[in-house]
């Protein structure tokens, strides 16, 4: 008997009634949590599970709680309903046609949030361009980040960037690339580099787990296998890549997470819409590679609640209301509820801090169009456009500047 | 501005529909007509698959294989892991396994995680195994500027493919070249790596961004036989016949090259090149040698660009008729800008201002 | 405490002494075989074992004895033997000015023989340089073979290919590339096409442990795992890549085999020096894969007994003795000493094997030296260079090709 | 039939030896020259290291670091998993973290895995970044053929890289300007493809198989400083001044260039290109303008090779002074053959008839 060829496909189509009642979700607290530098081979089960902290009633609960002081979770709060905010009068703006393009990062702002504040600030980012939470909780100004969504002249990437591929070396937040999974493998490089250079430094990259099929995903779990270099590899897995669904990058074979047992690297799979078990997991893993435990790949499980970016239309391939039944919620209202059940927070204090937010937000817009739009301009200058494509500008670059700007002395 | 196209100039299209009856024909986008290649395609040979990142469910983001799965199937039309090295590979094997494959790398931008697929493999695999293997495999891509793409979705990397021999290379300037020459692609024994002008694909663009968009309904090349005919691989199209001066292009930069030469009332003739491996040089020097002067223009950085190959060879060729230096017009040898995309862009400008030189001199 | 970056090495350098006994050989016989359909992760403890079939006393023994009768036995051995006597005569052929290059697979002729013996002959087979055994077994004439390494007048090749990079598309035997794993991916790709044309057909296809490093091994292991293609993935772990040690692709930290858990493919770790183990094991995941299991990744645990190829010394880089002390053996002795301890075989039976088979080869050889060496020719002929870059040539090859025969009307 | 070489010629050179001093030199060839470079390097600069495949212990497969592993430490020069693509992230994140990596490719022909992280990243990054980022890679990569390396031992792709703006591209054809380029290539801030022609390595090579290797022991460019001095990037040699018409070449073909003009008794004025990107276009185009002929010869497949941009900018700048096409002398457009590598080869032969051919025009 011949057997066919297997395509798989996603579970709900447009149309389609979605239940995830098939996902299997442990119990929050039930994770066991292993010293952090055990042996990969002796925690191969982690990956298999959820790493959860957040109960049904927004309790912390279980020995992987990082028991942070309320303080600390209002500032994750905060940032995470920042990043919310911030994305959606970008979106808006975009759809008024004040910029080219826009992404947002609906649904997964505790990965962003939480990971950041559970790294130090001297740790590189190597991020992809759904993870705008880091800059946010890193302070790097919003006019900056909107001044480059804007490509305006206030754009401090001088216009050369579609908008979101942000950079801060400053906040040790590595330059966007458009190329999927790039930065992946570099960073285990930079994380070589920090320990050849004896500094304390780790890295933290990320992919989508669309992107862990790119051969920079191999390459990264390889070398920092082989090295054992100090750095924590993200699969932040939104369940979608565009269209594509999770199973067609074998989400349905095992979890990403597993990935790494193969190469001895221990994985953690965590409900990345808890921002708490998103913090631990990744203090931990943190603490294991500035200890000389070398890396840990984590697979934050999550959703992407949001449009692909502003390019697409997510009706055409999902059911529109996918995101609600989805089993992991919100994670900035999960933190809020844990907040509220802490009786650190209220619903007033909520609305008040969104619309403080929201204020903020609208002041730094008014600030960064001041500084120009994509389609009005003002722009970086054209000229602009020939430097850094080397540190020095070689002589057929200066040509070119030159009849760009009509000052060849060829033309008549 | 738009030369005066024959439907009935190509051969091979003559060969498919029978003397004296004109194929039925409809107005397609470009789009439409690569849709329509490979919906004939798969219709005609059980052996066409076709995949890539979501090209399946989803239509593509670009929507050129929107509704062939419902129509032919899961497994002939179907989304892949985000890997283009692993695309590629896995065409290669499908190939030799008595497939045809056709793939769409979704941006030309993110071709290279399969440069060595395709340069190492895919195109010597007939040459070193003396003929006993090969893959007819056609890879799509969408190319080119004037979309504010930024530098990760505006780039037209044809010169790096075209100095890989065993490949063929090919871009299209219009719905019917579009169709016809991704049909001949499929056909085709020898792997082809096929940009698609993405500029282009809901209408042509002369390089004027100010300009309202215009659609290819009004165009002749928007008038697209429905059914299944060929524009041969390897053959250049003069698209405009001139005295002055031969204008070679490709892809967006016909329609930039036909607007700019009208603009300034330049009697230029202009040809689009469409395959750039294997070239068709004789159509290009024969003009040349005519008129004694060229006027290249292509959108990809210009050091080592293909350009660089034209113009060596029309000037080995037609060295004695040359009246004037040839003259390239390309993009600037920086990644492709996001705010400055139109200072970027080789638009009618810089076009017409090297006519006029090249005619001056 | 800063951690320090971490550079594997090789367990022996020159000069020192080797011991394996830190290698944990498990008895043969002990693994459990589960059935071929068997989910991946509930035989994930396959690739952290060895599977061993012949025990110290030369007896084959456990659930995996293939029970194969003497006579195929029998074949095996002959075909072990002639590889390894055709690598001799080639070595010295090759020392002998007669060929530019030769590559030996000395100490791992079961790999190729056993698993070629347990596939069916409409398998496609997707090498790497170092399976001329699966040529052999598959009964490509010796001569196509040495005419091949000559680049002669009678290269099927047209003297295109470096020695040893065969071809025979009759064979199903791919043809072999220069680059390093890139067939690997192919045979995925191949596998899914015998699904979708309903043969029954699966792919095999072989990578050093070396390479499993490269992109390839990730998209084979991708690919095959999402659409559950009919694939057999081996790594030839032979302990080398050159003169790098299997730790530096990150065999101190787990098996090569258990890189598939991650991608749901079940791992097979199997002693490659024993014929009825890797035997054995091909057999079970070429029924998984013809049954609809998809892919099964086997590690053959095995010693690179020759120098990398006639470019190598590897004195300079590994004790001379050190296979030696390979715990695991000669595969061709030990199929020898198992058909002995049978009573099918003795000592002399062998010798007298020997003998005919190095008469086969000698005789075959001056018949292939006949046709013409790489440095007397004759050659095929120049022109032939032109060939097959297109399946038609196009007209600018027409004139270079002109041009090579001098008859081009612009040369004087 | 080697041209004279003034060894004092080179200003970057004057910068390091004081006036009036000459360094200490020896005889090296051009494998310990560049391993010298290295050593030199490792020496001066901690944040120097260097890996890639069989590097470490072993020293490499062309033993081009022999002995820096033992003398500088593991953590300074080290093997890599094989995996090119991974080489060449894993020193993009350590050049970004202040090291200077310095990786070897094993082959040429197997740089194409690294190609998306060369073309999309490291050649990118300072502009992206708008110089935020930017890691000073160098990629040493042995290249080239007429060792019976057959097609996947033997490539030189100069051209690919040559056409990704932000990358230099480096040739050396000597030991002396092997080391000084290397060092320039290391402490520059650029990244930097560094082709070694591997024929090279032991000796000169004229194209001649049948001739006796000579070494490089009684070649002035063979006499190197032991020490630290550098060749400029960007700059292009005049190995030989002549009258009658100017060759540009590289790598191994520059040996061959020479001796095939010295065989036909023709007074060339021969040009070492070294740098392909930055291109030296006036030192080219002041030869060309002033011989009034030009053949351009490499080893490459010759559609969309580095010959093509040569020609394309020496025909823009010198047209007017042009007495006969510029001709190229190329490797054909096929792959590298083995058995008919001495046809493939552009050899004296043929560059001699290219030679005549331009002076009879
Ligand atoms: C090398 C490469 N291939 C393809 C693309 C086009 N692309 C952009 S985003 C995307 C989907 C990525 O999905 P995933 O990794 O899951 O990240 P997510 O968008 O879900 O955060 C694709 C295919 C790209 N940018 N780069
Ligand atoms: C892509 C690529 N990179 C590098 C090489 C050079 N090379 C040839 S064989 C080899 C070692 C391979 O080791 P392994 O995979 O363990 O196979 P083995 O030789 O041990 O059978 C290397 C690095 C190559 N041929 N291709
Ligand atoms: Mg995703
Ligand atoms: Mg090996």
């Amino acid at each position: 008997m011949a057997s066919r060829l297997h395509i798989p496909t996603a579970p709900y189509r447009p149309g389609e009634q979605p239940d995830f009642s098939t996902i299997k979700l442990p119990k929050a607290g039930e994770l066991a949590r292993p010293d952090e530098l055990v042996a990969a081979n002796e925690c191969s089960e982690l990956p298999f599970n959820l790493l959860r902290v957040l109960d049904d009633n927004h309790q912390a609960t279980g020995p992987w709680d990082p028991q942070l002081p309320a303080a600390v979770l209002l500032d994750g709060l905060r940032y995470m309903l920042l990043t919310r905010l911030y994305d959606e009068r970008m979106l808006r703006m975009q759809r008024q046609g004040k910029m080219s393009f826009y992404l947002k990062c609906t649904g997964e702002e505790a990965v962003s949030v939480a990971q950041c504040m559970a790294v130090n600030d001297g740790d590189m980012l190597f991020p992809t361009y759904r993870q705008q939470g880091l800059l946010i909780t890193r302070g790097y100004p919003l006019l900056d980040m909107m001044c480059q969504c804007l490509s305006n002249a206030g754009d401090k990437l001088q216009g050369r960037q579609l908008p979101v591929m942000y950079s801060s070396d400053v906040h040790k937040f590595f330059s966007i690339s458009g190329n999927l999974g790039t930065q992946f493998s570099q960073a285990v490089g930079w994380a070589m580099a920090a320990e050849y250079r004896k500094t304390n430094d780790i890295a933290v990259a990320w992919v989508g787990e669309g992107t862990s099929a790119e051969a920079d995903f191999h390459y990264a779990l390889t070398f920092s296998s082989v090295y054992r270099a100090p750095v924590i590899l993200n699969v932040v897995n939104n369940q979608w890549a565009i269209s594509t669904h999770q199973n067609v990058a074998g989400g349905d074979q095992n979890p990403f997470a597993a990935r790494g047992i193969g190469y001895g690297i221990p994985g953690l799979r965590v409900d990345g819409n808890d921002f708490l078990a998103t913090y631990a997991a990744t203090r931990w893993a943190a603490q294991r590679a500035r200890t000389g435990g070398g890396p840990t790949l984590i697979e934050l499980y999550t959703y992407r609640a949001a449009p692909h970016s502003t390019s697409d239309d997510p009706a055409k391939y999902r059911p529109t209301d996918e995101w609600e039944h989805w089993p992991l919620g919100d994670p900035v209202e999960r933190l809020k509820q844990h907040l509220v059940a802490l009786d650190e927070w209220s619903e007033t204090d909520h609305e008040r801090m969104r619309e403080e937010l929201e204020d903020t937000v609208s002041t730094i817009w008014k600030e960064a169009v001041s500084l120009g739009t994509l389609n009005e301009g003002p722009h970086p200058p054209d000229a602009a456009m020939f430097e850094h494509v080397y540190k020095e500008m070689p002589s057929h670059l200066v040509e070119q500047r030159r009849q760009l700007e009509g000052r060849d002395e060829r033309s008549n | 501005m738009n030369a005066v196209i024959n439907l009935q100039d190509d051969r091979s299209e003559r060969r498919t529909a029978p003397e004296g009856l004109r194929p039925e024909t409809g107005s397609m986008s470009m789009i439409q007509a690569l849709n329509s290649a490979m919906d004939v395609m798969l219709e005609k040979d059980p052996n066409v698959v076709i995949f890539g990142e979501d090209v399946g469910y989803f239509g593509g983001v670009f929507r050129c294989t929107e509704g062939l799965q419902q129509k032919h199937g899961e497994d002939r039309v179907f989304d892949t892991p985000i890997a283009e090295g692993g695309i590629v590979a896995t065409a290669i094997g499908m190939g030799v396994n008595g497939l045809r494959p056709v793939v769409e790398i979704q941006f030309a931008d993110y071709i290279y995680p399969a440069f060595d697929q395709i340069a190492s493999e895919l195109a010597r695999l007939r040459y070193r195994s003396a003929g006993q293997f090969w893959s007819p495999v056609t890879i799509r891509t969408p190319c080119g500027g004037g979309i504010r793409g930024g530098q990760t979705h505006s780039q037209t990397p044809e010169a790096l493919f075209a100095h890989v021999c065993g490949l063929k290379t090919v871009m299209p300037s219009n719905p019917y070249d579009a169709k016809g020459l991704l049909i001949s692609a499929i056909e085709d024994d020898d792997p082809v790596i096929f940009f698609e002008p993405k500029r282009l694909y809901n209408g042509p663009f002369d390089g004027d961004p100010d300009k309202p968009a215009v659609s290819w309904d009004n165009h002749e090349k928007g008038q697209v036989p429905v059914g299944h005919y060929r524009v041969a691989l390897g053959k250049a199209e003069t698209v405009r016949a001139g005295n002055d001066l031969t204008i070679l292009a490709y892809g967006t930069m016909v329609h930039v090259a036909l607007a700019a030469a009208a603009r300034e009332g330049i009697d230029a003739e202009v040809i689009d090149v469409r395959t750039l491996a294997p070239l068709d040089i004789d159509t290009l020097c024969e003009s040349v040698c005519r008129t004694g002067r060229c006027v290249i223009v292509h959108e990809a950085t210009r050091h080592c660009g293909y350009g660089a190959e034209l113009s060596a060879q029309v000037q080995e060729h037609c060295f004695w008729n040359l009246e004037a230096p040839i003259e390239r017009v390309t993009g600037w040898d920086t990644p492709y800008p996001h705010a400055q995309e139109w200072a970027y862009f080789p638009g009618q400008a810089r076009v017409a201002k090297a006519l006029r030189r090249t005619l001056d001199a």
